[in-house]
């Protein structure tokens, strides 16, 4: 579904992310992992059209979308969440997730001067929306809570939901744990399952290894902007490139 | 339901609303001379200029300098329409809202691929340019001696908008109307839409929303409330001159905005008249009132971010919340045995970690 | 020499570190075991004074510092390495580490005398003194910012996380180095994911999860603890 | 030719002023982040104090200066204190707003005291040099000269000494600076100062060759605003630079084009040069 | 006695806030004059002075804000302003609100449209036009250059006075007015005019800044004359410009100092004596001279507050005003509402102001 092939991102010198080939499937988990810096962020963003790669292509089920802006791509069907989590603090939850549905609605500024059928309507679906994507992800219970007032985890499934607002094919999470204690991350592994079995691919950022490991199909790792290593989960913890690299080896631990 | 949350939702009932029109309808009746019909109809003014500010900078976050001077291209597009080619009155102010529409857009697609500070500072010297230009070009704009006679919105034979009352109350149609727009704007999905993008570029973007014609949009919104205003005000006033594109008049909206409160529906109109009527009073302190005046402005600026309207959303809001909150918690425990969602509630109020 | 005694600490209404009470005494070197998110960093940034503590009381040498401003710290001893470095990218490497003795600017000949330590322990930085900081490698540039610390002269060092991003190789050296600055009198509080290596040159741990210490011990009853090998050290 | 070189000299002693002023303005926006709005009623204040030191007072020149330049830091000090500091972490359209309060009060308390006539400001160096054509005034020369040496102290000041180096040093990592033990609130209040000395210095280089009124800081702040916009926020040469070219554009402009249009042509540079290089000139890719 | 509230709104705040307080000064020292002679009769009453000032920022729609404010709460039957936006928007309503405009502006517009309650204090500049260029001519040739400042007034001039230079046989070699409020230095400009080499420069705005660019002029080189433009004066002048030797051949209007009539003599002492020594401007003399021109008129149509009344009365009153309240010496005033002076003229000659009277150049 997603097909990256040699993809560079340089900032001045430094190049981010450098000479990535990599494939994920339609309904898995793929993870991407690595130390600060590696260029996860970077490749998402590349993903995400955020910022345009110095190099290389990037197919979106079959369609070329490098170099598209943000916003196209988002229209396709790619969300994401940020590592910092943005959000509207001065409205309510709810009033958060509306416009989450915004880019499938077609109203101009005349149906909002009019107050059109088109957009009576839109809004009503949009609203329906969040309230599922809530829903999905727990939290009916405060949508009408101030954003400023959620805990910490609450706004991580907020920024889920948000994403999933936009009808996406793929999600791109960063460091969605980050920040979240064990139990609520486990609580957060699971939704991100039931994500995937409602259809959804999902493509993740993560320090947290016990989640990675127990959560993806696929892992990919990179390293000063390379890729340094592909595969199951197993795989990965045997590797001992990765190991070396961000893992950190029991070998050093029994020594 | 205490006593001050009955105001409270009072205040923000509809009830209200019609309450504020009436009483507006009512002020020239209860005005004590016409002077205060007279402040009153030029508070309206600007505060639909306000208005289309409150657009741009409190819900789409672009902080546009350049707002005063589009209020003065609204009013030299009526004046020279009017003076020099003769066009009726009304077809000239429409041919005014269109004019702040289209400079808008033109400025717009440029400025905005500006950010922050930059865009600010960039509408200041566009802001200034514009002063420049109908400062200088004398044959289109009369130059330094501005347009004289400007004649008074044509009431048909009906009415007769030189006259202060009448003329009050057109402001007031106006004001309403912007006021009506204006909601409907900040309600409706485009609302939404712009506040994503005040929240974050990026968050906007990934969220599918097409920035640069939404920004330019909000901006071309703006500066035709800017323009429409201008138009008014030259009806009114019925002379211009290049200072009326002065960055001073931008930044007395800036202030109106941020005393009534950024970002909120009736902000822009509370600041307006706060502001007009507070410089009205301390008019007898003359030329020493700016020395009450500019740390007033700093103190309201240090101890109520939020503005009167944000401050009182803001604390209703919260108010609610918890209440909702309360009910919740209540009929949770009055039902259902403490299961996964009431115990999640507790959790996200007591403890967030 | 450093007592904490119910530390709480916010970000806003979210209680980052809960009822912290502990004590690190003159010359050990403690380890701060965490997972990500647990309060480390918070800790540490409540200790070196860029956080106000919301309650409780910190005393460093049996003097009250709680709430003090970070400069005020610093003179006091407490010199902190941050996560994510904080250098100065486009100054001189030499610039970063000098003004690491911002505090003891007047000392001219104890500051030569330090730079020279610490030079001699990173000698690549030597060799890179007049490059600006920001485009060192990650591991140099951590370097950097562990030198510009030592620079301080601290008699209570805070290093979070020293080891992020650095090649295997520079983390055992790293390690070794701070079991020297240790050794050489130095108290140390270090935070890191590299749980093994640490607590080898550790006298003492703690353990904090979602803000709160949940165990202590001292090295090898740590070392022996499987709950501690699974979770932090890997099973 | 002598016209052109005289309008190099023009320039050049524009420049040198609007380098000074907005070099102060960027100082302050680039380590603090706050638009100050009132640096050119700073500017002003600064004038007003030389002329009553060296006018009323009957003191010299270079008193006067110093008077000047210790006083305004005291103010700028003192505006820190009470209004920016309070207002650090508010969104950058309330420090604009603070700034703008702050500037109405100054001109008002002025006006107040000291009415508002236009005063003019003797030099004690009237000498006129008469060079290939050239008029040199001799004040112009000391602008020039002042000016450029205070740049060049400043940024000795900010690249030799260790106090200096706090300034930068919170410019490029606020935290990593409060961790080697910089007083944040001491390295504001100093930047404050100097941005303020630097003004009034600037205030008493100029005022000999022009007029002191309250409002004459108005478009010397939009300019300073346009050049470290043009030079990039926070940059130094940024500041430097942008004032020269602003200067320059003024004199040649003014001369070749149009002394009425000038101010057009100012601003329209800015405008193109934004709208290729909507970072400024002197600004660093990253980041 | 009745208190009669007489209005003002002008600059009292800003850049213009000089100009502004000087104009009030001048109707503040009337007023306190009436008042200190136990005010002045009309009828049977016998009224004091108020004088009710509100700041307009030089704004005009604060002045039409004043302007209703003034009228409605405070009942003024008259209201000055100092500036002519100020004024068209006072036009806007003052015939319909009935009160009388005092218009301290020499833009000849205010009164040519019509209005008919409006007075124009000070004369038009054209009676200045041909000594000025006579004067300027014989002495230093026919080349000018425009220097002058940019604001509407200084707009005015420059289109009158550019066809009267021409018609003497005279030339303009150079165009190059500057915004005298906004500029940081004339250099620049001046070096742009004196390149075309003029004889004469054509100079003038308010008088600080033209005696800076005469200063200027004088240090890049320039040895001819100055037409000086009347909203500058050249005593003030002289004070930034280094003096009246700079300012050599200068032609332009008279100081109220050098004036000496008896008229200007009483008025200039009472001034100095009041004020330090402090030489009056024209704007306060001007102002000074407009109130008691308004209450000679109300005497003279028995009414304080019937504004088409005392309009109608003013010429009649202008003949019942001492000369020490005229220190202009206004004859009367025109159908429109201008006030008509013969127009002395004041030329600088070996370091000295010396008087010429219009009728003499024009003879010679
Ligand atoms: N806009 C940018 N300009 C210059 N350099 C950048 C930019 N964005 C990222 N970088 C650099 O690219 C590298 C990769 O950054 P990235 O944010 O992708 O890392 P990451 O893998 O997400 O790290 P972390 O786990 O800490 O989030 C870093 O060295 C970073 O400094
Ligand atoms: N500036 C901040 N604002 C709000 N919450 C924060 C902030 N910094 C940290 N937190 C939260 O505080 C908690 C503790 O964070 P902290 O950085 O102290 O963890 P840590 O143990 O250092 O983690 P790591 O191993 O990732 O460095 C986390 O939940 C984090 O999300
Ligand atoms: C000479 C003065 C009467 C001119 C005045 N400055 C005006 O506004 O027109
Ligand atoms: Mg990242
Ligand atoms: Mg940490």
């Amino acid at each position: 579904m997603l097909k990256i092939e040699n993809l560079t991102k340089r900032f001045g010198g430094l190049a981010a992310v450098s000479n990535v080939s990599v494939d994920f499937e339609a309904g898995k988990i793929n993870a991407i992992i690595g130390p600060n810096g590696a260029g996860k962020s970077t490749f998402f963003n590349l993903v995400a059209g955020a910022i345009a790669p110095t190099e290389g292509r990037i197919q979106f089920q079959g369609m070329d979308i490098t170099g598209m802006a943000c916003d196209r791509i988002a229209r396709l069907g790619i969300a994401r969440t940020f590592q910092s989590t943005m959000l509207f603090e001065e409205s309510t939850v709810l009033d958060n997730l509306i416009v989450g549905h915004r880019l499938r609605t077609q109203s101009r500024l005349w149906d909002v001067l009019i107050n059109s059928k088109r957009l009576r309507d839109e809004e009503k679906k949009c609203r329906a929306r969040a309230e599922d994507v809530l829903d999905f992800v727990g939290l009916s219970h405060i949508g009408h809570r101030l954003t400023a007032d959620i805990s910490q985890e609450e706004k991580k499934r907020v920024a889920f939901a948000l994403a999933l607002a936009t009808d996406p094919e793929l999600v791109l999470l960063d460091e969605p744990a980050g920040g979240i204690n064990p139990e609520e991350t486990i609580k957060l592994a699971a939704l991100i399952r039931k994500m995937v079995d409602h259809g959804v691919t999902v493509c993740l950022i993560e320090h947290k290894m016990d989640m990675i490991m127990s959560l993806a199909h696929k892992i990919m790792v990179l390293d000063h902007g390379e890729k340094i290593a592909e595969g199951t989960p197993d795989q990965i913890k045997q590797n001992p490139v990765v190991i070396e690299a961000y893992l950190g080896s029991d070998d050093d631990a029994a020594a | 339901m205490g006593a001050l949350q009955k105001v409270s939702g009072f205040i923000m009932s509809p009830a209200m609303k019609m309450l504020l029109i009436l009483l507006a309808v009512l002020f020239p009746l209860a005005a004590g001379n016409e002077y205060q019909i007279y402040v009153m109809a030029l508070a309206f003014v600007w505060a639909i200029a306000v208005y289309g500010m409150n657009i741009v900078t409190g819900l789409c976050g672009q902080l546009n300098l350049a707002h005063g001077a589009f209020f003065a291209i609204g009013a030299y597009t009526l004046a020279i329409l009017t003076v020099d080619n003769g066009w009726p009155f009304w077809p000239a102010f429409v041919a005014a809202g269109a004019m702040g529409a289209l400079l808008g857009f033109l400025v717009g697609v440029v400025s905005l691929r500006l950010k922050e500070h930059h865009f600010a500072i960039f509408t200041l010297c566009v802001g200034f340019i514009i002063y420049l230009l109908m400062d200088k070009w004398e044959s289109l704009t009369h130059g330094t001696l501005g347009i004289i006679n400007i004649p008074a919105p044509h009431g048909f034979g009906l009415v007769d908008f030189t006259e202060t009352t009448p003329f009050y109350y057109l402001a007031l149609v106006f004001l309403v109307l912007s006021v009506f727009f204006a909601s409907r704007i900040s309600h409706s999905l485009l609302g939404r839409t712009f506040l994503a993008i005040r929240i974050s570029d990026d968050l906007a973007a990934s969220l599918g929303i097409n920035l640069m014609r939404n920004k330019v949009l909000a901006f071309v919104l703006s500066t035709t409330y800017a323009a429409v205003a201008g138009a008014l005000y030259a009806g009114m006033v019925r002379f211009i001159g290049p200072a009326e594109a002065d960055v001073a008049h931008t930044f007395d909206m800036i202030t109106y905005l941020l005393v009534g409160g950024i970002g909120t529906l009736m902000g822009p109109l509370v600041g307006t008249l706060v502001i007009t009527w507070l410089t009205q009073s301390l008019q007898s302190l003359e030329e020493y009132r700016m020395i009450v005046f500019g740390p007033l402005l700093v103190l309201l600026v240090i101890f109520s971010p939020r503005g009167v309207v944000g401050s009182f959303t803001a604390w209703r809001a919260r108010r609610r919340a918890a209440a909702r909150e309360q009910q919740a918690r209540q009929t949770a425990s009055e039902k259902v045995p403490p299961q996964a969602g009431a115990s999640s509630i507790k959790k996200g109020a007591g403890n967030h970690a | 020499m450093l007592q904490l005694d119910h530390v709480e600490a916010r970000y806003g209404s979210f209680k980052a570190l809960e009822e912290v009470s502990m004590s690190v005494e003159q010359g050990e070197l403690v380890v701060l075991l965490g997972a990500n998110g647990a309060g480390k960093s918070t800790l540490f940034n409540t200790l070196s004074g860029l956080l106000k503590p919301s309650a409780g009381k910190i005393a460093l040498n049996g003097r009250d510092v709680t709430g003090l401003k970070p400069s005020a710290l610093v003179a006091a001893g407490v010199v902190q390495c941050p996560e994510g470095r904080k250098l100065f990218p486009e100054m001189s490497v030499l610039k970063n580490l000098m003004l690491g003795a911002y505090v003891h600017r007047r000392d001219k000949a104890g500051i030569r005398q330090t730079l020279e330590q610490v030079l001699s322990l990173f000698p690549i930085l030597d060799e890179k003194k007049d490059e600006a900081a920001g485009s060192l490698s990650g591991g140099q540039q951590q370097m950097v910012a562990i030198g510009r610390a030592m620079m301080g002269r601290p008699t209570l060092l805070l290093l979070d996380e020293p080891s992020l991003g650095l090649a295997p190789l520079v983390v055992k050296q790293m390690f070794e180095t701070i079991k020297g600055i240790n050794e050489q009198g130095t108290t140390v509080l270090l935070a890191e994911q590299n749980a093994f290596a640490a607590l080898k040159i550790a006298h003492r741990a703690y353990v904090i999860e979602n803000g709160r210490l949940v165990m202590e011990g001292d090295k090898d009853t740590m070392l022996g603890n499987e709950e501690i090998r699974r979770a932090y050290i890997g099973a | 030719m002598d016209l052109f070189f005289q309008q190099v000299l023009n320039g050049l002693t524009l420049g040198s002023i609007y380098g000074l002023v907005a070099l102060g303005l960027t100082l302050v926006y680039g380590i603090l982040h706050v638009p100050n709005f009132a640096h050119g009623a700073i500017y002003m204040v600064g004038a007003y104090v030389s002329y009553l030191t060296m006018v009323d007072l009957g003191y010299n020149y270079w008193v006067a200066m110093a008077c000047a330049a210790a006083a305004v830091a005291a103010l700028s000090v003192l505006c820190e204190r009470l209004v920016f500091n309070p207002l650090r972490d508010a969104p950058p359209i309330h420090d604009k707003i603070a700034a703008i309060g702050i500037m109405m009060f100054l001109e008002a308390a002025v006006q107040m005291q000291w009415g508002a006539e236009f005063r003019r400001m003797p030099t004690p160096y009237t000498d006129i040099f008469n060079i290939a054509g050239l008029t040199i005034p001799a004040q112009r020369v000391l602008i020039i000269m002042g000016a450029f040496s205070l740049m060049a102290v400043l940024h000795l000041f900010l690249k030799k000494t260790m106090t200096g180096a706090t300034i930068v040093a919170m410019a490029q990592n606020r935290e990593g600076a409060f961790l080697v033990g910089i007083d944040a609130n001491r390295v504001a209040m100093m930047t404050f100062a100097i941005s303020g000395a630097l003004a009034a210095v600037g205030a008493t280089l100029f005022a000999p060759i022009n007029l002191v009124y309250p409002s004459m800081g108005h478009l010397l702040i939009m300019k300073a605003f346009v050049i470290i916009i043009l030079g990039g926020m926070g940059s130094i040469p940024g500041a430097i630079v942008g004032g020269l070219i602003i200067g320059f554009t003024e004199a040649f402009g003014g001369f070749y084009i149009s002394t009425d249009y000038k101010d057009i042509i100012a601003f329209a540079l800015l405008v193109v040069i934004l709208s290729v290089k909507p970072t400024g000139l002197f600004t660093k890719g990253v980041r | 006695n009745e208190t009669l509230n007489i209005g003002f709104t002008g600059p009292l705040s800003g850049g213009a806030a000089l100009y502004g307080e000087n104009t009030l000064h001048g109707l503040q020292m009337a007023a306190d004059e009436i008042n200190d002679n136990g005010g002045f009769a009309v009828g049977n009453e016998t009224y004091d002075i108020k004088i009710v000032s509100l700041d307009d920022k030089y704004s005009p729609s604060l002045a039409a804000v004043n302007g209703k404010r003034l009228v409605q709460q405070y009942r003024t039957p008259v209201i000055f302003t100092p500036h002519s936006g100020g004024t068209f928007a006072l036009q806007a309503f003052n015939e319909r609100d009935n009160f009388l405009l005092m218009s301290y502006t020499s833009v000849p517009t205010v009164t040519e449209k019509g209005n008919k309650l409006t007075v124009r204090i000070p004369p038009t500049f054209t009676g200045y036009l041909k000594p000025f260029t006579k004067i300027a001519m014989d002495r230093f040739g026919k080349k000018l250059g425009i220097a002058n400042a940019t604001h509407d007034y200084a707009k005015y001039w420059t289109k009158t006075f550019v066809p009267v230079w021409e018609a003497a046989g005279g030339t303009v070699v150079a165009d190059n007015p500057m915004d005298y409020n906004k500029s940081a230095d004339f250099y620049t400009g001046v070096s742009k005019v004196l390149a075309a080499k003029p004889d004469v420069l054509f100079i003038g705005g308010a008088s600080e800044p033209t005696g800076l660019v005469a200063r200027q002029a004088r240090e890049l080189g320039f040895k001819g004359g100055f037409v000086i433009m009347d909203q500058a004066k050249i005593g003030e002048m002289a004070k930034v410009a280094g003096g009246l030797k700079a300012l050599e051949g200068s032609v332009g209007v008279v100081p109220l100092v050098d004036y000496h009539t008896p008229g200007s003599d009483a008025f200039v002492a009472k001034y100095e004596k009041a004020n330090d020594g402090a030489a009056p401007t024209s704007e306060v003399a001007f102002n000074y001279f407009g109130l008691y021109a308004t209450v000679a008129a109300m005497q003279a149509a028995g009414s304080v507050d019937d504004a088409g009344k005392i309009r109608a009365a003013m010429a009649k009153g202008l003949t019942t005003l001492s000369a020490e309240h005229n220190p202009y010496g206004v004859e009367t005033i025109d159908d429109k509402g201008g006030m008509v002076v013969d127009p002395n003229i004041a030329v600088v000659e070996n370091g000295k102001i010396k008087i010429e009277s219009l009728s003499e150049v024009m003879a010679d």
